[in-house]
């Protein structure tokens, strides 16, 4: 089979997969027989992606780039649709796969409580989640780009609101899509730039200094909305309303990540415009301290790690500012790996303790083994400690920051490799070490379904850091492991975190209240301001503001038109008064009518 | 006798039944005044026939002449249905063309 | 003779109503279905006829019919009329599945409802100016009757200091309505009398064929006030601001084959009418004109989304959509680009779709819920799952989601704008696109999602039997012509470069 | 005589005729004196050339129509009133306009150029039968066709009970107390 086969059958199982299950309502029904086509269409979607990786490993500069004509326009077409099958969408394509399939597996335990037809609806949007993400990481230009990460959205939109009758998760779900949305905008001018500068969508156009950043600009606004960066940031933590394994794929490993990929994707028009690069080291580098400083007062273990994924995407994009694709993209991967673990294996616990609450979570260590080791890895690997997949990729973004010169960007993603690892030193103490409370007391271990995959990304996170220039070659770089200043200092920070959170919650030398100087930034943190800076403009800005239209339209523009029918019917009405019935009346009119079309025949 | 004087004399048979038409009050004396206007144009359309030569205008005022009896057939039968309905036929308290 | 067996079908379906009896349900139904279906099939093959290399007015029919004045029945289609025959085909077959269980007085509603689909096949084919005329009286026409007898009058009361203003007018009632419809789109139509009039003496040739009246070089100033007229006319129609205050009141009043057959197709007329009579007969008034076109549409568009997101009536909600979503279409003729103008052909097109299955959905929501007060709604998903996934999707495409036919739509137009000459207009344009989003998801997760439903909704059910029908033919359409536009736009893009041509030469010397 | 002696005769005769048809006090008399309007109308026609018309004149108006009016006359008359026949606060206001009118079409009459009688015999009465049944056949059968209806419509108008209502019924419906 050709490459071309291969990448279409891994776009489009998943999406027939998708139409079975939506339009074969008692398939959807039964539950149990959806989840396995669904799995099994996300089995093949990956077994595809893998032939595709293998045979770009053998050759890796091999470029595949094949359209057809989709939006014709005037003689020629405005838009193609197609496949481009390069080093980085073909590894981006594996990483897709392979944690939907995770995932998938994972929720078929997870999800096992759930009404069966729920779960077929459940798994349908899972399929179709496979098809939006490959169609977004396999576009050839911008605008089938566009059109996954449009419809990524949707999903997104769809699996939060999967337990729509909770209220919270309804808003959350129509939160995140009107926050992506309004980000959307940028993209979509971008794209309108972008096609009436160059005639095109491509991402390799050359482009006047002006235009590059203006387009650029825009588009890391959109960016901005689907990574989750400071200040549209808001969405992510309201997201994790959905089931755990969403967050897990979409919030965390892969959907977030789309705003990376795009960067990387479109990096040639990146790299013309230093100013937005800029931008996106300060915005990176910020969001990645806010979130991790949000992070360290979190007590619900979800929104512990959905804060640790704005912070970590922050990373991404910095590195991305300082013009390092590569380390963002490596970062991408490795994040996608012990980010979608840590999910999956919160989920697990929380699966066992029916609670989110880390607090109820204490001392699981002793009764899930399996679930804790592997958290506890993933943790290590967030955490950046030597030997696991994040040190890498952490240690390349901090190395290629300094490099490039922006010195605060760097010193923040210092700070906030040490909040880092502080918080996830102080979840794990909180959750699986520490003392028992009444619901972690009788928790037990998850089934097969839900370890294996976990065992399996646990294997990632540790091992897919060695990999580095293997990546380095299929992205189209070079990767030379070395430790440098700004490693060990990373490093050296996110040891000295860990070692904080185990002297406050593991061992009790230290007393929180030791750290009470810090507590106007804690309570900046808990209060959610930007949140309800967001809230207030809508409140007070958008409904207000339509509210005025609606007002003005009901009763000034139509007020205009009844009084235009009112004065009708009124002037009618006295004009009626000449109508009197009276033949006489009528005769004299005739007669006044006559003597005046003479008289002016007349004098004519 | 010329086209001015006849044509004047027209005119103040015209007038005369316009008159009629306003002081009268009997349905039926309204139609004779109808009629005196309407034989005023009658005498015209003759007028103006000869004036014209040709046999067409002639033609035209049989036409007339026939239509106004058709009319008076009708307006004596609405006349005396009208008294029927209201046992009298003054025509100022028949207002109904306005209700 | 498909093209005149397109538009007389659904006619001949309506006399033979005449001579069923009320009390056969069933027949009555068959029967109308069986006028608008053959339609929709006949639209299909006139789609697929369509000689792509030819391209122009095809399928031609020419009967003489008043010779004296010029007039004659003359048929025949290019790319933008196939497109939007097909839309009136696929929209009405929807309707009548959608008014199947409608029982009062239901032959009459349907014989009204075919009369004036008979008049939208009319609009879409004609080539003569006066019959194009004739037919776009005959479809504005029914709705007088549609709306006020069989509409519903104060769904959503208004309870603020204002109230007494609605009572005075009786602001929401269907009477009302109707007239202001009626009254507000015939006077539109005087001013389309004048310019049709106008451009007839001003040839001189005796003859209303539109191929005569747009080959002739009309004076500057003439087509400086008939453009506007035109405008005005059809705008009204159309529901450019502020002549479109007739449409929430009359969208949200008329039943639910009513809503969908007006907001889907009759507002395409207007729009329609503007492209085909202002911009292509009128180029030189068309190109100084544009700007304001362009601005008010832009304002439309802006407009219609926050006053849409002002409403509680969820009726109201789809209404002031289609007024902001018909804002798009006049951008797109407004750009004088090609992605301008085959974007707002494919805007009619999409919207049509869209808002069809609103209205359709929205008449179901209300037939089972009995109210249409949004915030009293809620949870509703879960009695009607069907229901919600096809709402969800019209908003999707209303809000311009990719793989939607109103993504295509709206890029199409954005661009324009962007490569007009006013490039600014496509931000107004894209931020209402996001107030759209906006305002559909609240609306969608208001009625849908949460928690509930109460108590008083008990006989919520999903939709039944042959409502599916209606739901997946627009449904499955806004999919199908979202993922593959080209099945469509191939055939408005083989003409539209070629009208298009005509102003960009008389644009190129300034 | 001359004819213009016998022009101005009769043209006098037939205004003091209809002054006394829009005067007279008594209705019968004012049908009389329409008689003589359209007896003299007739002499009239016959100094204008058209004998055939004097004659459809005799035999229409003063045979048919009078006698018509003469029984309407009879059908609804009553006593009381006789002695208001005429509306007297009506006068002033009628006379004004109807010398107003006169007055107006005198002015034009006077102001237009007209031409003088062409000389003309007249045109026998087999001309205009032709005339009729050739070239204004069509009109002719329509005229048929619209006093057969008129004599349908005078039957049905006149007719007793038409309404299926009793006239007081009907009233009261009209809206009226």
């Amino acid at each position: 089979m050709t490459p071309i086969e291969y990448a279409l059958i891994a776009l489009f199982v998943p999406l027939a997969a998708a139409f079975i299950i939506a339009v074969v309502a008692p398939l959807r029904y039964a539950g149990m027989p959806a989840a396995l086509l669904s799995v099994a269409a996300a089995l093949v979607s990956l077994g595809a992606s893998l032939a595709l990786l293998v045979q770009q490993i053998a050759q890796p500069d091999r470029v595949i780039h094949e359209v057809v004509r989709w939006l014709p326009n005037g003689p020629a077409a405005l838009a193609q649709v197609g496949v481009h099958l390069d080093g980085t969408s073909v590894s981006m394509s594996v990483v897709v796969t392979l944690v939907a399939a995770c995932v998938q597996i994972f929720s078929l335990g997870y999800m096992a409580d759930e009404p069966p037809a729920a779960r077929g609806r459940y798994f349908g949007y899972h399929s179709f989640f496979i098809f939006t993400m490959l169609l977004l990481v396999i576009a050839p230009n911008m605008l089938q780009l566009f059109a996954g990460w449009e419809l990524v959205g949707l999903t997104s939109y769809l699996l939060i609101g999967f337990y729509f009758q909770k209220p919270s998760a309804a808003k959350a779900s129509v939160k995140a899509i009107w926050v992506t949305k309004f980000a959307d905008i940028g993209l979509l001018l971008g794209l309108i730039c972008l096609f009436a500068v160059t005639g095109g969508f491509e991402w390799t156009a050359t482009l006047s200094k002006g235009w590059a950043t203006a387009i650029t600009l825009l588009m890391f606004l959109a960016v901005v909305g689907k990574s989750a960066q400071f200040p549209l940031h808001i969405w992510l933590p309201n997201a994790m309303e959905g089931p755990t394994p969403v967050s897990a794929l979409l919030h965390a490993a892969t959907m977030v990540a789309a705003g990376v990929y795009l960067v990387v994707r479109a990096d040639p028009l990146f790299a013309q415009a230093p100013t937005t690069q800029l931008v996106m080291a300060w915005i990176g580098g910020f969001t990645a301290l806010f979130a991790a400083v949000i992070a360290t007062v979190q007590t619900d273990i979800k929104r512990v790690l959905a804060y640790s994924t704005c912070s970590q995407l922050g990373y991404m994009v910095c590195a991305l500012g300082a013009g390092a694709s590569m380390a963002g993209y490596f970062h991408l991967t490795t994040h996608a790996f012990f980010k979608a673990l840590l999910f999956l294996a919160a989920g697990s616990m929380i699966h066992a303790v029916h609670s989110n609450e880390m607090s109820a979570m204490g001392g699981l260590g002793r009764r899930m083994k399996a679930t804790s080791t592997v958290f506890i890895v993933g943790a290590l690997a967030l955490a950046g400690i030597p030997g696991f997949a994040g040190f890498f990729s952490k240690d390349l973004i901090l190395e290629a920051v300094h490099e490039a010169g922006m010195f605060v960007p760097w010193l923040m993603l210092i700070a906030a490799a040490f909040l880092t690892a502080f918080y996830m030193g102080r979840a794990v103490f909180l959750s699986i070490f520490g003392p028992f409370s009444p619901t972690s007391e009788g928790a037990h271990e998850s089934g097969f379904s839900m370890t294996g995959p976990l065992w399996l990304l646990a294997a990632g996170a540790v091992g897919i850091g060695y990999f580095g220039s293997d990546f380095a070659a299929l992205a189209g770089g070079t990767y030379h492991f070395h430790l440098g200043m700004s490693g060990i200092l990373g490093t050296t920070c996110a040891l000295i975190g860990l070692l904080l959170s185990w002297l406050i919650y593991g061992s009790h030398r230290l007393s929180p209240q030791a750290f009470r100087f810090v507590a106007p930034i804690a309570w900046l943190a808990r209060s959610g301001l930007v949140d309800r800076f967001f809230e207030f403009a809508y409140r007070r800005g958008a409904l207000v503001l339509a509210d005025a239209v609606g007002f003005f339209d009901r009763y000034v523009i139509d007020g205009v038109m009844n009084w235009i029918g009112w004065s009708t019917i009124t002037s009618g009405r006295w004009l009626r008064r000449i109508q009197t019935g009276n033949v006489r009346d009528y005769v004299y009119a005739v007669v006044a009518g006559a003597v005046v079309i003479v008289f002016w025949g007349l004098s004519r | 006798m010329t086209m001015q004087t006849l044509l004047l004399l027209t005119s103040a048979l015209f007038c005369m039944g316009i008159y009629g038409l306003v002081t009268r009050r009997n349905a039926i004396a309204l139609l004779l005044s109808a009629e005196l206007m309407i034989n005023a144009v009658t005498i015209n359309l003759v007028a103006f026939a000869r004036l014209a030569g040709g046999v067409t205008g002639q033609v035209f005022a049989v036409f007339t002449i026939a239509l106004t009896v058709a009319e008076v057939v009708v307006g004596l039968a609405i006349v005396i249905l009208l008294f029927r309905w209201r046992r009298e036929i003054a025509i100022d308290s028949a207002n109904e063309l306005r209700h | 003779m498909l093209l005149s067996s397109i538009v007389a079908m659904p006619f001949l379906a309506a006399v033979l109503l005449l001579f069923v009896p009320d009390r056969n349900r069933l027949g009555v139904r068959l029967i109308s279905l069986f006028g608008s279906g053959y339609s929709l099939l006949a639209s299909i093959l006139v789609a697929l006829r369509y000689d792509m290399g030819a391209g122009g007015f095809q399928m031609v029919e020419n009967h003489a019919l008043v010779p004296n004045f010029g007039i004659a029945l003359r048929f025949a289609v290019d790319g933008w009329g196939v497109s939007l025959l097909l839309l009136t085909g696929l929209v009405i077959v929807a309707g009548v599945l959608a008014s199947w269980t409608l029982d009062d007085r239901s032959k009459n509603f349907f014989i009204t409802l075919l009369v004036l689909v008979t008049g939208v096949f009319g609009v879409f084919v004609s080539q003569d100016l006066f019959i194009f005329f004739l037919f776009y009286e005959i479809a504005v026409l029914p709705m007088y009757l549609l709306i006020g007898i069989w509409g519903s009058s104060h769904a959503v009361t208004e309870a603020g200091p204002f109230k007494y203003v609605w009572r005075l007018f009786d602001i929401g009632g269907r009477e009302y309505a109707a007239m202001k419809l009626t009254l507000m789109l015939l006077v539109g139509s005087a001013f389309i009398i004048a310019v049709m009039l106008a451009m007839y003496l001003a040839t001189g040739q005796n003859s209303f064929d539109m191929q005569v009246l747009g080959a002739y070089d009309y004076d500057r100033s003439l087509q400086m006030w008939c453009f506007p007229l035109c405008w005005l006319g059809f705008g009204a129609l159309a529901g450019v601001f502020p002549f479109h205050t007739w449409s929430p009141d009359g969208h949200a009043s008329a039943p639910t084959a009513v809503s969908m057959l007006h907001a889907g197709v009759l507002m395409k007329l207007g729009a329609f009418g503007i492209m085909r009579v202002g911009f292509m007969m009128m180029p030189e008034a068309a190109i100084a004109w544009a700007p304001l076109v362009g601005c008010v549409a832009v304002v439309n568009i802006v407009y219609g989304a926050l006053s849409a997101m002002s409403q509680r009536d969820l009726k109201y909600v789809v209404a002031y959509s289609s007024v902001s979503h018909m804002g798009v279409v006049m951008l797109g003729a407004a750009t004088l680009t090609v992605e301008g103008w085959n974007g707002a052909v494919y805007q009619m097109f999409a919207h049509g779709l869209m808002t069809g299955l609103f209205f359709a959905l929205v008449g179901l929501v209300y037939g089972r819920a009995h109210t249409r007060h949004m915030p009293s709604m809620g949870g509703f998903g879960l009695r009607m799952p069907g229901v919600a996934t096809f709402f969800t999707l019209a908003c999707l495409s209303s809000l311009g989601l990719p793989g939607t036919a109103g993504f295509v739509a709206e890029v199409l137009v954005f661009i324009g704008a962007w490569k007009s000459l006013h490039p600014w207009w496509a931000i107004p344009g894209i931020l209402g696109a996001f107030i759209t989003a906006v305002y559909v998801l609240r609306a969608s997760r208001r009625i849908f999602w949460g928690e509930g439903p109460a108590e008083e909704f008990h006989d919520l059910s999903d939709a039944k039997g042959v409502e599916w029908g209606a739901l997946v033919i627009l449904g499955g359409s806004i999919v199908l012509f979202g993922f593959i536009p080209s099945l469509v736009l191939d055939l408005i893009n083989r003409v539209t470069p070629d009208y298009l041509s005509i102003l960009t030469q008389l644009m190129e010397p300034r | 005589m001359t004819e213009s002696s016998i022009f101005f005769a009769v043209a006098a005769a037939i205004l003091v005729s209809a002054a006394k048809v829009v005067s007279s006090r008594d209705l019968v008399h004012a049908v009389l004196w329409l008689g003589v309007v359209l007896v003299l109308t007739a002499g009239m026609f016959l100094l204008l050339s058209a004998p055939f018309l004097a004659g459809i004149q005799l035999l229409l108006y003063t045979g048919g129509v009078i006698t018509l009016m003469l029984f309407g006359v009879m059908l609804t008359r009553r006593h009381r009133e006789i002695g208001v026949e005429v509306d007297s606060s009506r006068r002033l206001p009628g006379a004004l306009g109807a010398l107003a009118l006169f007055g107006a079409m005198a002015c034009a009459i006077f102001r237009t150029e007209l031409p003088a009688w062409p000389a003309s015999e007249p045109i026998p009465a087999v001309e205009i039968g032709r005339a009729f049944l050739t070239d204004h056949l069509i009109a002719f059968e329509a005229l048929s066709v619209l006093l057969l209806a008129a004599m349908i419509g005078a039957i049905v108008l006149g007719r007793q009970r038409d309404f299926g209502d009793e006239p007081e019924t009907v009233y009261r419906r009209s809206g009226r107390p």
